[in-house]
């Protein structure tokens, strides 16, 4: 019995470790939030001195999930030159708003040297922002955003940043996006990042375990988009593929075929091991 | 709704009613009247599991896992008490993995007390209670290297659990211990549940010691829970009724049980 | 019950009377007596006394293993391994800690320009009752104030320009921006304390507060873009690199390869459990089964409606389910409560021997 | 990269397929990295407790750190002497360290003693703060009507709902009924709802560990190696 559980052990890592090490991939399932989220997002209209504000609350636990997420949604608003303000209200998320959005901005560097991403221009990083609720309900009252924000992470008064020098007010954020595994976050930006008159396109990336809580706001149509775990953020990247032919996203598509495969291999070993014990039950019943 | 920082009326009213509940059924036990338990399937697998070790004279294992100082911890520590004396009782070797050194003072000293409770004070050997890390993967990797180098016959966790329940739990599988787990965090039972021999969930945990001690206070406090309990259930029944009422008849809606709970000092006053 | 049971009873008692009267006495009443204002320094109190437990970790460590490599027990080198790590990472974290207390008191020389160009113009134009203490008692004229303050920038702006000659910051484009911002403070400052050495302090005219807040904005600009240059320089050096190798390389690492080990277990553990033996394992089955085709592309080719059929049993049944069991576990934690802080025992855990 | 980055990853690699080579069994290149990780966080947590709370939070205050000296010799506030009182939670603190003397382990339940009490007090709040909320949000209409018709769907999940949340209330009674009362009998119907409960959280949560499980693979099979040939300078 136990012997038989390290081949469990080694038949999972294998099941992983196979397409990404090999780099089998295959095409990824067809989510269809994901894609309201890429419409909405190639969508929203952008005027000069419109930004769209992207908070990343999610820390090592989550990476594997949200990392992923992050990087197709933060691509997807460089292509279309619109600059990003990163926001966290996750202290473990604090190493990751600065890599995350570097990354992206080097993979499209290096695929368009013609052109420039950097930061300052393309993205500014805001920091961890304590007080959740009350912070978010702060910020959406203020009539200055640039000088409610202060400063970056460097220390650089927002007006530094020719980009972002103008938020005047909330209204200038034409698109939200939240990329969490938390309970409960995503519900807080939901309730306090709206007023009289003003409510930006909402877009969402959640883990599997979170999934449901995102779903009631779906439904609700408070949320225009979202990422569901890997799957979502897999097809995302098919999207951007489709419109941007250069664009590739090989990790992303191994990783969800991983994901895909480890998942049917766990119910396919359940299938397997009633099989098993329905068999030798049997035979007990014969002899 | 928020979170409630300060008491209102109601709920000092309702507090009130509460204290009431557990003063009563405290005097009713003093007072010599007998309640049962319901027999908790548990108990049977944990006298059961120690029994096993004793034959094969290994050693058992009781963790509390991510547990700080709380009532959950405290009834835990009643089970700890029990499950000590009866390893006393057959001379086995104890061990008790820490993960808060807050908690491990608690553990010890009641680890210590139950030993001389049973006249077995020299049998007790500190050592056996163990820290092994505050930091959650790494008192797990602890657990996994301590339970396969020991190879105890029975494990014990019983707690709150986090993400590293089912590597404890796996851990004792793979050295064909005999399990018992607890927790009071549903999100981990499942994986007890796939890997333990048997495991209390939820309350349980809490009726456990009661079980095993007959202790009357302990008794006294499970009576207690459970009218506490019945008062809720009555509570909830009347506001499921009100708020049908109130979809049927929107003009009636504002009758709601809890609100009178969440009426201020102002309001009473001016009421 | 002898004294000890009797002073241990009365301690746990006394613990809990604060928390508890904060919560039953209304805030507004609070606020009168000024517990409002002292809740957090006194719930802080609270926490010291679990924080001082720490060194009882590390010295069950230390003895545990220590008496392993003393003794050249089973296993002892392992144990040598633990202390070796255990020592060495206490030690390149304290050197870290310190070596960042220096930065952040050497930048502190900087802040205090801004905070005490502010607290000039506050204590000035609030004369009744100035935020300042003075030991002295009465606080110094403002002119004598503002001397002080510009003496002291100049100070600090000669420091900064013999400490910045050793180039500071890697050529990146940050620090690049940076450097150019606090030369851009830095000219502006000097401009102001010509300005304010020029102007009479008699009194506190708009025109001088104006200067005084400007002096203020300026000195925070150079203040930041300094701090970041000095915390960027104070990333290199062995000691940081040696923290980033413990923290990021052993830590991070380590702990994820342990979660990891869960992506296999949790396998093994549904091989295990999942089987169709009694009315439970196979409810249990059918709904993990359910929920986990019901997240897959796979499981809409075995039925339709799978993900909402998910959705379904995760939002009616579950909630409700897991509901009851966080209920009934808090009435539960409740009375426990109550034993607690009264520690209302049978047999007398709580007794002192 | 920066050698210290360098070495991580390579440490980190290195101790990722040590702890995943105690799947095959517990071995001693497992147990030195067990060791390692236990010693390392156990020297990281006490120093980010002091540097984190004790130093900020209460010497700072307590020595007057906190306050700054102008250069015109007057100071940002004045000493506030209460904040001595942290000198008593200090020394009770200390008595848990009394556990180690034979003659005064007593006094070791003095500082327990008060945080059994604080707890059980906070415990108090607590549950008020957890309960009243999720019973408020129990208050469903078991027959729905809305704008004007009547929510076959709705009343039907709702009914359920409460249902459920009485069986499985129910089930965990344990003096209420004598063997062979109602709620005695009906106890036990409780429990498959349960088992259905903790069905839906294992599924849930596979996608979540597997993710984790992938990140690891990928960690060693891209950064890893890639870091191995960036040092061997592809030579092996």
């Amino acid at each position: 019995m136990r012997f038989s559980h390290r081949y469990v052990y080694l038949l999972m890592i294998a099941v992983v470790a196979i397409p990404i090490v090999f780099g089998f991939s295959t095409k990824p399932a067809r989510m269809i939030s994901a894609e309201r989220m890429y419409s909405v997002v190639e969508n929203v209209s952008i005027v000069e001195g419109d930004i769209a504000l992207v908070w990343l609350d999610f820390g090592p636990n989550t990476i594997a999930e949200n990392g992923a997420q992050a990087e197709v949604l933060l691509e997807h608003l460089f292509r279309r030159r619109i600059p990003v303000l990163l926001l966290s209200q996750y202290p473990l998320s604090e190493g990751l708003l600065k890599t995350i959005p570097r990354k992206v901005a080097d993979k499209l560097n290096i695929e368009m040297p013609e052109q420039e991403w950097k930061y300052g221009e393309s993205w500014i990083n805001g920091g961890y922002k304590p007080g959740s609720g009350n912070y978010i309900q702060s910020l959406v009252a203020s009539t200055d955003i640039s000088t409610f924000l202060g400063r970056d992470v460097l220390g650089m008064p927002i007006e530094h940043y020719p980009a972002f020098a103008k938020i005047t007010g909330v209204e200038k954020i034409k698109l939200v996006g939240e990329i969490t595994g938390l309970t409960g976050v995503f519900d807080t930006i939901i309730q306090f990042f709206q007023k009289k008159g003003y409510r930006p396109t909402f877009v969402h990336g959640c883990t599997s375990i979170t999934i449901p809580e995102a779903y009631i706001f779906l439904d609700s149509k408070q949320l225009h988009g979202l990422l569901e775990g890997i799957a979502g953020a897999a097809w995302y990247g098919e999207l951007l593929q489709r419109s941007f032919p250069q664009s590739s996203h090989k990790n992303l598509l191994l990783t969800n075929t991983a994901l895909g495969a480890a998942q049917i291999a766990i119910i396919l070993l359940i299938v397997a091991g009633n099989v098993v014990s329905l068999y030798s039950w049997s035979k007990r019943r014969r002899d | 709704m928020t979170g409630i920082e300060h008491a209102t009326p109601g709920i000092i009213v309702l507090l009130g009613l509460l204290s009431a509940v557990f003063c009563w059924s405290f005097y009713s036990v003093r007072a010599g009247r007998k309640f049962e338990i319901r027999k908790i399937p548990g108990i049977d697998a944990i006298e059961d599991a120690i029994g096993r070790s004793a034959e094969q004279g290994r050693a058992i294992s009781f963790s509390t896992g991510l547990t700080d100082i709380s009532p959950t911890l405290y009834a835990c520590l009643g089970v700890l008490e029990s499950i000590t004396k009866t390893a006393a009782q057959y001379k086995l070797k104890l061990l008790v993995p820490q993960y808060s050194p807050e908690v491990m003072a608690v553990v010890e000293d009641t680890v210590r007390q139950a030993y001389r409770d049973v006249g077995k004070g020299s049998l007790f050997d500190p050592s056996t209670i163990k820290f092994l890390s505050s930091e959650q993967f790494a008192f797990a990797s602890g657990y996994m290297g301590l339970i396969h180098r020991e190879k105890p016959g029975a494990a014990f966790l019983f707690g709150a659990f986090a993400a590293e329940s089912l590597i404890l739990a796996e851990a004792g599988q793979q050295v064909g211990a005999r399990q018992v787990a607890a927790s009071v965090s549903p999100e981990q039972v499942a994986f007890f549940i796939c890997t333990c021999e048997y495991t209390l969930i939820g309350e349980e945990l809490f009726g456990a010691s009661a079980y095993l001690s007959r202790d009357p206070v302990q008794v006294a406090t499970v009576v207690a829970q459970d009218r506490v309990k019945l008062l809720f259930c009555v509570f909830i029944l009347i506001g499921v009724v009100c708020a049908t009422v109130g979809s049927w008849d929107s003009t009636l809606s504002w009758l709601n049980p809890v609100s009178l709970l969440f009426l201020s000092w102002g309001d009473v006053v001016t009421w | 019950m002898d004294s000890r049971t009797a002073l241990i009873r009365s301690f746990t008692f006394l613990g809990g009377i604060y928390f508890f009267f904060h919560f039953i006495v209304p805030e507004s009443a609070l606020e009168v007596i000024g517990i409002k204002d002292a809740h957090p320094g006194i719930s802080n109190g609270f926490i010291v006394i679990g924080a001082m437990a720490i060194g009882l970790g590390i010295i069950n460590l230390v003895i545990g293993h220590g008496s392993h490599v003393v003794f050249k027990r089973r296993g002892w080198t392992f144990s040598a391994v633990l202390l070796v790590s255990l020592v060495s990472t206490l030690g390149v974290t304290t050197a870290q800690w310190i070596r960042n207390r220096a930065v952040s008191s050497e930048l502190q020389r900087i802040y205090v320009i801004g905070e005490f160009s502010n607290r000039i113009l506050s204590d000035a134009s609030d004369v009744k009752n100035p935020k300042s203490f003075s030991p002295a008692g009465e606080l110094p004229k403002l002119e004598f104030r503002v001397h002080a303050l510009t003496k002291y920038v100049r100070e600090v702006l000669g420091e900064v320009e013999r400490a910045s000659i050793e180039g500071h910051g890697d050529g990146s484009q940050e620090s690049l921006t940076l450097r150019e911002e606090l030369h851009k403070n830095q000219i502006l400052l000097a401009a102001d304390l010509d300005r304010v050495e020029t102007v009479s302090w008699e009194n506190l005219s708009d025109s001088n507060k104006v200067l005084l807040e400007r002096v203020s904005q300026h000195a925070g600009g150079y203040a930041t873009a300094y701090s970041v240059i000095r915390r960027r320089d104070a990333e290199q050096g062995l000691i940081p690199q040696m923290y980033t190798v413990l923290y990021s390389g052993i830590f991070e690492n380590l702990g994820a390869a342990m979660f990891a080990l869960l992506g296999v277990y949790i396998a093994a553990a549904a091989f295990r459990a999942f089987r169709v033996r009694s009315m439970e394992s196979t409810l249990m089955m059918v709904a993990a089964l359910v929920v986990m085709l019901g997240q897959i592309s796979f499981g809409k080719w075995i039925y339709e409606d799978m993900p909402a059929l998910r959705q379904w049993l995760l939002e009616v049944p579950n909630s409700a389910v897991f509901r009851a069991i966080r209920f009934g576990a808090a009435v539960a934690g409740l009375m426990l409560a109550i034993r607690m802080w009264f520690s209302i025992e049978s047999k007398t855990s709580s007794e002192g021997r | 990269m920066a050698q210290s980055e360098l070495l991580s990853i390579i440490l980190g690699g290195i101790g990722t397929i040590a702890i995943f080579s105690f799947l095959i069994k517990e071995n001693y290149f497992y147990r030195i990295f067990e060791h390692m990780f236990i010693g390392v966080a156990a020297g990281i947590g006490p120093i980010l407790v002091l540097r984190d709370f004790l130093w900020p939070q209460i010497v700072e205050p307590m020595l007057g750190y906190t306050i700054t000296a102008y250069p015109d010799g007057t100071f940002s506030a004045e000493y506030q002497p209460l904040y001595f009182l942290y000198v008593f939670p200090m020394i009770l603190g200390m008595l848990y360290y009394s556990m180690y003397s034979r003659k005064h382990a007593w006094l070791s339940k003095i500082a327990i003693g008060v945080s059994l009490g604080a707890s059980g007090a906070l415990a108090i709040r607590g549950f008020f703060a957890e309960v009243i909320p999720q019973i408020a949000s129990s208050f469903k209409p078991i027959l729905v009507w809305r704008d004007g018709g009547f929510q076959a769907v709705e009343s039907v999940n709702n009914l359920l709902f409460v249902a459920i949340l009485f069986l499985v209330l129910n089930y965990f009674f344990f003096t209420l009924g004598r063997t062979g009362s109602v709620q005695s009998r009906t106890a036990s119907w409780g429990r498959p709802l349960l088992m259905v409960c903790f069905g839906a959280f294992f599924g849930s949560t596979v996608m979540a560990r597997l993710a984790l499980l992938v990140e690891r693979v990928q960690f060693i099979s891209r950064d890893w190696i890639s870091a191995i040939i960036n040092v061997t300078g592809g030579t092996f």
